[in-house]
């Protein structure tokens, strides 16, 4: 911009664009005030936000296509490795204390209240006449997680039974399970809505998300099966577009501000489990712990699900295509 | 009278290229999209069974949805032209409400108004089956959305039409229903047929109000809009383009089989 | 007989449209007319409603002005040959035959700012995607159909003779259309405005595709219901909606009201 | 089908388009409804069809009052001023559809279809739309269109308008000769007073939503009961001084009454060609036109103007010719009477009354 | 307007609708087109008014080509045969129509539609909408519009067709004496060949799309070039055996040609109305028309049946009265050729080629 060397950085205003998943949204717009109060107090600067929530994916190709996001927040580390793919962010983005996580979850089940048909883990999906939702892992990041968190659990249950990680076992659980989908909508939000409006007997979502339902006084029993992921969110500055509109300082403070105890606070509050180990620690009774937790490196991490998982003609295909 | 000329070419000139570039563009961007990796990878995408079947199960119940509206439309128009009665002027006003509606919001009323806990879906859960999330749900949503076509399109071939003809086919004996079928159909065909044609191309593309209320379970309620949103989701642009290419050709031919009858049969 | 087909027609609007619309109203006033007013009192409604007006005033003038010419063009113009009439005819409809995803996916790929054109563009400091042009060009995309079928029947069924008959009186092809084919073509022209403006003001795959939803500066009055509805903001959704179809409506009686002023000669 | 109208009215708004019309009509006539454009025949017609609905008065088909019947269940054949054809027919389908809603066998209605086209001289044009055809030659299929299904009263409103006069011929006798074999009755309009008087068996004169007159053509020919049907039907030229007039002057009250005089009523010639030379007066010729089978010129006698026939066998007249004229007959009219009045000079000076 | 057209030549789709016509018209001409339905005359004024494009040949005007100029820079007035009013305005908006156009004054543009109104008897109707009117009055509209802008070439297609005798005779007048007045060219179509005999300076005769022949209308009558342009004027009968008739018998080879003889070439009556009894042969009575201004006496003479006309005032005939009959003259013609021919016994027996 003509002129920027002239005006000290600190007296100009500075707009941030932040390109979010849907989930976050409702934390967010409670952080995005408390930074802004904490930075005009740090620097005297006024930051104002252009905000856009979108499903994971979406966001992730709006950026790359030219939408000019300064930071975003996906669902998946993978939506960020496209950004990395196509130059927007520095492959280092990662290397911080969290592995560039900003917020966990784990994948449990919701059931009308008062668990009517008694649902107690994954297997209890298999059984005839239990209607099932989970979103599309096409169009949704929670979906992956929804369906990793099941695959999981089946290679848990195999390991447990016969001490090897039997993909075909696990497989075989998947595909009972997907039996009983009543339907796969194309984001998480969309699939919690269909459940609301009295769709389906069980939903496998984020936990926060039921949480936050619940704290808006809809009646809903959380199940946390003995064995599921523990699901991290990541957050990225997007080097190229951050750059060229000189808000490298703010974007970074922004992040920065995230990781904060102020922030993961309010993101508790929404039902996501903080990053922040003393904070986790201190909520540990509100967050139970299940038995076998497992996280996405017990599947391989997100390079191999991709590869065996999602690939081409991989497990979920021929799930999907009864192969 | 030279000024006339070129006043003529301009206006000529600036059409054709608003057309072409608004229109013709993006529809050749969209082929050209779908086999920027070569035939192969554009065969493959297409002969992947979740695509074709999500492409057979669109136009199947696209055609349904169609039909359906063709008859309730040339009906409604019929009623609202011809037909004084009270609050003719309020339901004429209602057409185009389906348009005016964001998808979303058609997608969610029709959760709300035949899901599990309305009345309607109860009633069907007892009958032994299910309307949401099944393709009853979907023809629904397609009839709901293209619901205008139909009627904004027979309308005003119905005011414009010449009384006489009916007139002739009176004194020839004809009674009103043969009067009916024989003249006034034909008539009001070209407007049944373009409205149904827009019907149609709109229904096998509908978005936003299937997504809602369709199951999208692949090889059941998966359709092909939804498939294609998930391929772009999924980074798969070409295989989304080329089921695009698919559906779009599918449109265009069944579009130009229609002008071309019509034209012959006008002979001009 | 004609009991019979008003009272199946009453029926087919009951169930398929007012049904509906009452169950939106209902909606919009679940929280009693605070809610409502809260609903669309919100910044961020206001915001996108005034994006959704632009966007269809816009979309509504240049597509009616294009859309009525090229009608023209289609059934008379002696300059296009009889096939070039009828591949072009056929090509009109196509738009509504791609999925307004892939619509607005293709103008992100031709006019993103990695493309050439948009590279140009964005060198003369115009956003074309992820900005209000580029939302414009998609429902301009999405919209042009109707127009052109409204109109082209309604052309082909009045003949060309009394055009002919005003050429030979010396009237010029602008005094022509004015004065001779307006007259008999405005209806249909009015009913495709009302369509180009409903359709517009509730598109939302393309929209969605090309604006990035930014609040405040993309969104508009269809992708903020949506994001209402996915945020189980019922309320909100539902006002929101319901001023939409109220708008529509509204235009429509006036219309009609119009109508029934100009029938009585 | 016998058919009776009485009291017959119409209005448009508050335009009165049909005023008291009363007639009958036995079965298996031909009526020539006759009158100036815009007198009411048309809307007549459309009453009589049942497409027009009837202000006031009856109209009774076999004694049984139609007034509240459907046109298609009157049983009647229409053809259309404007034709009406079916757009989206070809010709044979436009003829075959009366005979397809009376559920025709097929190979019938071919059999039909093809008499008809051959008779209205379409053969070659079958597979054609209207909009690919000529004025006359949509026309004439109008014509078969409603002559095919062999209707009870056949309306026809200006069938022949369109229609060269060598197909109109064929047309008109095979009309003709149809409505003798089934007995069909029919009415049918025309503004060609020559048409009505060659074909129609009774001719009804319509003015201003009036029946005028009604009678054979020879009838309202020799005793035209108004003015209006004295001068409208056949040629003729007005006189306003009567008395002026070689013959016609003497005791008789002429006072207020004008002299209507036809072509056929003045003889011009030479002095030799007249045998009551003195019934004879002197006249000019002032214009001499060529009328396809004969002239008709126009003679000046003083300050009345004349005109007459003469035969092309005859020796060629020059405009400036001086010639005697001898006038045989005056149709005389006041405001309220009328009558006619032979050449007092040529024959008894009685006048008579009508 | 001079207008000269050359090798005209039009198709529709591969029907031959006009072909190579060929004429010229001087300023200020009244031209009539007469042919039978289906001929061309239509297609032929569309093409000269621009309406429809032109497949091969030349359209001059004034001497310049106007082939690809639009209508409206042809300065032509048209009366459609259909009418195209425009449905939308009053009677008086439509005629107005061409004058606003050309940006008349308010003043000039209402006195103007007044005269037009007044003469075309519409007075009354002014603020009526077409679907209000009676076809003729709709036929008249169409005529006031097409004159309103005084244009330099009218072309009228059947401008009378629908309207009676007597607002003919008025609109033929006005336009003869407006064309005297403001040299108008005009050309119109008739199907009616009295019509056009009545009206036109010359005749044009369209068949088939072919030009048949041009001429003033007694020259087409005396000198017809064709058998169908004899056969179209006038009214005749055929008679196939002509040696079989007294007086055209004889040394000449009438092998293989037929006569064509008209009612005005024959004379009926008694023995001693005619000086030349040896021409003269014996028939009978047929039939006895009313023919409104005269009789039409159909006579059969052996095989040979012969129409003529008599006059009112003589003795009336019945069918199956002998009387006289001398046939004056007939038109001969084979395959190849065509001549008059004289009654022989009746003068001298030199027959006249052509
Ligand atoms: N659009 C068309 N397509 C095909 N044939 C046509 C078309 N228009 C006219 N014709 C044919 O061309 C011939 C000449 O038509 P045209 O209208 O010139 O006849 P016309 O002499 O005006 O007859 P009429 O006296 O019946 O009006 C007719 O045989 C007609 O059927
Ligand atoms: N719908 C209408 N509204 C008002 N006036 C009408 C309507 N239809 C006909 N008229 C008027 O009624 C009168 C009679 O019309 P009609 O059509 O019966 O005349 P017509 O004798 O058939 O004349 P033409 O020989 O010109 O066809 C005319 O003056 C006409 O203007
Ligand atoms: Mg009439
Ligand atoms: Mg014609
Ligand atoms: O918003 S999701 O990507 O988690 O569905």
């Amino acid at each position: 911009e003509p002129g920027a060397s002239d005006v000290p950085a600190e007296a100009r205003d500075v707009t941030l664009v932040l390109g979010a998943y849907s989930v976050a949204k409702d934390a967010l717009q409670e952080i995005i005030p408390a930074f802004n109060a904490y930075w005009k107090r740090e620097t005297g600067q006024t930051v104002a936000f252009q905000e856009s929530y979108e499903a994971s994916g979406t966001q992730a190709r709006s950026i790359i296509g030219g939408f000019d996001a300064d930071v975003t927040l996906l669902a998946l580390e993978g939506d960020v490795d496209k950004l990395v793919g196509a130059g927007l962010v520095s492959p280092e983005w990662n290397k911080d204390r969290t592995n560039g996580m900003i917020t966990r979850s784990i994948v449990v089940l919701g059931t009308r209240a008062g668990n009517p048909l008694g649902i107690r883990d994954f297997e209890d999906l298999t059984k005839p006449g239990v209607k099932v939702l989970y979103p599309n892992p096409k169009t949704s990041g929670g979906a992956q997680w929804d369906i990793n968190a099941i695959y999981g659990a089946g290679l848990k249950k195999a390991e447990l039974a016969n001490g090897t990680k039997d993909e075909a076992a696990a497989k075989q659980f998947l595909v009972d399970v997907h039996r009983n989908i009543e339907s796969m909508d194309k984001s998480g939000r969309a699939s919690m809505a269909a459940f609301e409006y009295g769709v389906g007997d069980v939903i496998v979502t984020y936990e926060n998300e039921l949480l936050a339902r619940i704290a808006q006084g809809v009646e809903y029993d959380v199940v946390v099966p003995p064995s599921t992921i523990l699901i991290e969110n990541p957050v990225a500055v997007i080097d190229r577009n951050a750059d060229r509109h000189g808000v490298r300082k703010a974007a970074d403070a922004f992040v920065e501000f995230l990781y904060s105890d102020e922030a993961q606070r309010l993101f508790a509050k929404h039902g996501f489990r903080p990053v922040n180990e003393a904070l986790a620690e201190e909520m540990a009774d509100r967050y139970p712990q299940p038995p076998e937790m497992f996280t996405i490196d017990y599947l391989g991490g997100w390079d191999e699900v991709r590869n065996t998982l999602y690939a081409k003609r991989g497990i979920w295909y021929q799930v999907l295509a009864g192969q | 009278m030279l000024q006339g000329r070129w006043w003529s070419w301009g206006f000529r000139s600036t059409v054709m290229l608003y057309f072409i570039v608004l229109i013709i563009f993006p529809i050749i961007g969209i082929y050209g999209q779908s086999f920027s990796s070569g035939w192969a990878a554009f065969a493959e995408n297409l002969t992947e069974p979740l695509a074709w079947k999500a492409v057979l199960l669109t136009v199947k119940l696209a055609l349904i949805a169609t039909v359906v509206n063709m008859l309730i439309g040339t009906m409604s128009a019929w009623v609202l032209i011809r037909y004084r009665f009270p609050g003719r002027r309020l339901l004429n006003s209602l057409v185009d409400l389906p348009f005016a509606l964001p998808t979303a919001v058609a997608g969610l009323m029709i959760l709300l108004l035949l899901g599990p806990r309305s009345a309607v879906g109860g009633l069907a859960e007892q009958l032994g089956f299910t309307i949401l999330f099944h393709q009853p749900a979907i023809v629904i949503a397609m009839v709901f959305v293209t619901f205008p076509f139909v009627i904004r399109a027979v309308q005003p071939l119905l005011e414009e039409m010449d009384s006489s003809e009916e007139e002739a086919a009176y004194t020839l004996g004809a009674t009103k229903a043969a009067t009916f079928w024989k003249v006034i159909l034909p008539n009001m065909l070209p407007g049944i047929l373009s409205g149904a044609m827009l019907a149609f191309s709109r229904a096998l593309a509908e978005f936003g109000a299937v997504v809602l209320v369709a199951g999208n379970i692949p090889g059941k309620t998966l359709i092909a809009s939804v498939y294609i949103f998930g391929e772009i989701e999924s980074d798969n642009t070409i295989g989304a383009t080329a089921v695009s290419v698919l559906l779009l050709t599918f449109s265009f031919l069944i579009l130009w089989t229609v002008n071309y009858v019509q034209m012959r049969r006008k002979g001009g | 007989m004609r009991r019979l087909w008003i009272g199946l027609t009453v029926a087919v609007f009951g169930v398929l449209l007012i049904i509906p619309v009452i169950r939106i109203a209902m909606g919009a006033f679940d929280e009693s007319w605070g809610g409502f007013a809260r609903g669309l009192a919100r910044p961020e409604t206001l915001h996108a409603l005034y994006m959704t007006g632009l966007i269809v005033v816009v979309v509504t003038v240049v597509n009616t002005l294009f859309g009525v010419m090229l009608s023209l063009y289609l059934v008379r113009a002696t300059w296009l040959g009889r096939r070039v009439k009828q591949l072009l005819n056929s090509i009109v409809d196509l738009p509504f035959a791609v999925s307004p995803v892939i619509g607005g996916l293709m103008i992100v790929l031709l006019l993103g700012p990695e493309t050439a054109l948009g590279a140009l563009f964005n060198k003369a400091g115009i956003d074309i995607v992820y900005a209000l042009p580029g939302m414009i060009i998609a429902t301009l995309f999405v919209t042009f159909p109707l127009i052109v079928r409204e109109v082209m029947p309604v052309l082909q069924e009045i003949g060309g003779a009394q055009e002919e008959a005003a050429a030979t009186l010396g009237a010029s092809a602008w005094t022509t259309f004015w004065r001779v084919t307006w007259p008999s073509i405005r209806w249909c022209v009015v009913y495709g405005v009302v369509l180009t403006v409903a359709r517009a003001m509730g598109e939302f795959g393309a929209v969605l595709v090309v604006s990035g939803n930014i609040l405040f500066k993309t969104q508009t009055a269809t992708t903020l219901v949506y994001q209402d509805v996915e945020n189980f903001n019922l309320t909100a959704a539902n006002s929101i909606a319901l001023v939409l179809a109220a708008g529509s409506v509204t235009l429509l009686l006036l219309m009609e009201w119009a109508k029934s002023r100009r029938e009585v000669h | 089908m016998h058919i009776e109208v009485r009291g017959l009215n119409k209005k448009f708004g508050d335009f009165q388009a049909v005023t008291n019309v009363n007639f009958e009509i036995e079965k298996g006539q031909l009526i020539g409804l006759l009158g100036p454009s815009g007198g009411g025949k048309t809307s007549i017609l459309r009453m009589l069809a049942g497409l027009e609905t009837v202000d006031e008065g009856d109209i009774v088909f076999h004694g049984k009052r139609v007034n509240d019947l459907p046109p298609q269940e009157r049983g009647i054949g229409f053809v259309f001023q404007n034709y009406a054809l079916f757009k989206h027919m070809t010709v044979t389908d436009n003829i075959a559809f009366g005979l397809e809603v009376k559920k025709w066998s097929k190979q019938k209605i071919k059999e039909r279809v093809a008499e008809l086209v051959e008779l209205t001289g379409l053969s070659g044009f079958e597979k054609r739309y209207p909009h690919q055809l000529s004025g006359g030659q949509r026309q004439r299929v109008a014509f078969a269109r409603a002559l095919a299904p062999e209707p009870q009263l056949l309306l026809l409103d200006e069938p022949f308008a369109a229609i060269d006069a060598k197909i109109r011929h064929e047309l008109r006798s095979w009309l003709r000769e149809m409505i003798d074999r089934l007995g069909i009755t029919s009415i049918f309009v025309t503004h060609d007073q020559d048409e009505a008087i060659e074909v129609a068996d009774q001719i009804m004169i319509i003015n201003k939503g009036r029946l005028e007159q009604k009678g054979t053509p020879w009838e309202i020919y020799k005793n035209p009961e108004s003015p209006f049907v004295a001068s409208f039907i056949g040629e003729s030229t007005i006189v306003e001084d009567v008395a002026a007039l070689r013959g016609f002057g003497g005791p008789d009250d002429l006072s207020g009454a004008k002299a209507l005089i036809r072509p056929e009523y003045v003889e011009i010639g030479k002095a030799a060609d007249f045998e009551l030379l003195s019934a004879t007066e002197t006249g000019r010729v002032r214009h001499v036109h060529f009328r396809g089978s004969e002239w008709l010129v126009e003679v000046e006698i003083g300050a009345a103007k004349l005109v007459t026939y003469r035969s092309l066998e005859k020796e060629i007249l020059q405009p400036g010719d001086e010639v005697r004229v001898l006038i045989h007959r005056a149709y005389l009219f006041n405001d309220t009477d009328s009558w006619v009045v032979e050449n007092k000079l040529k024959e008894d000076p009685m006048p008579v009354h009508i």
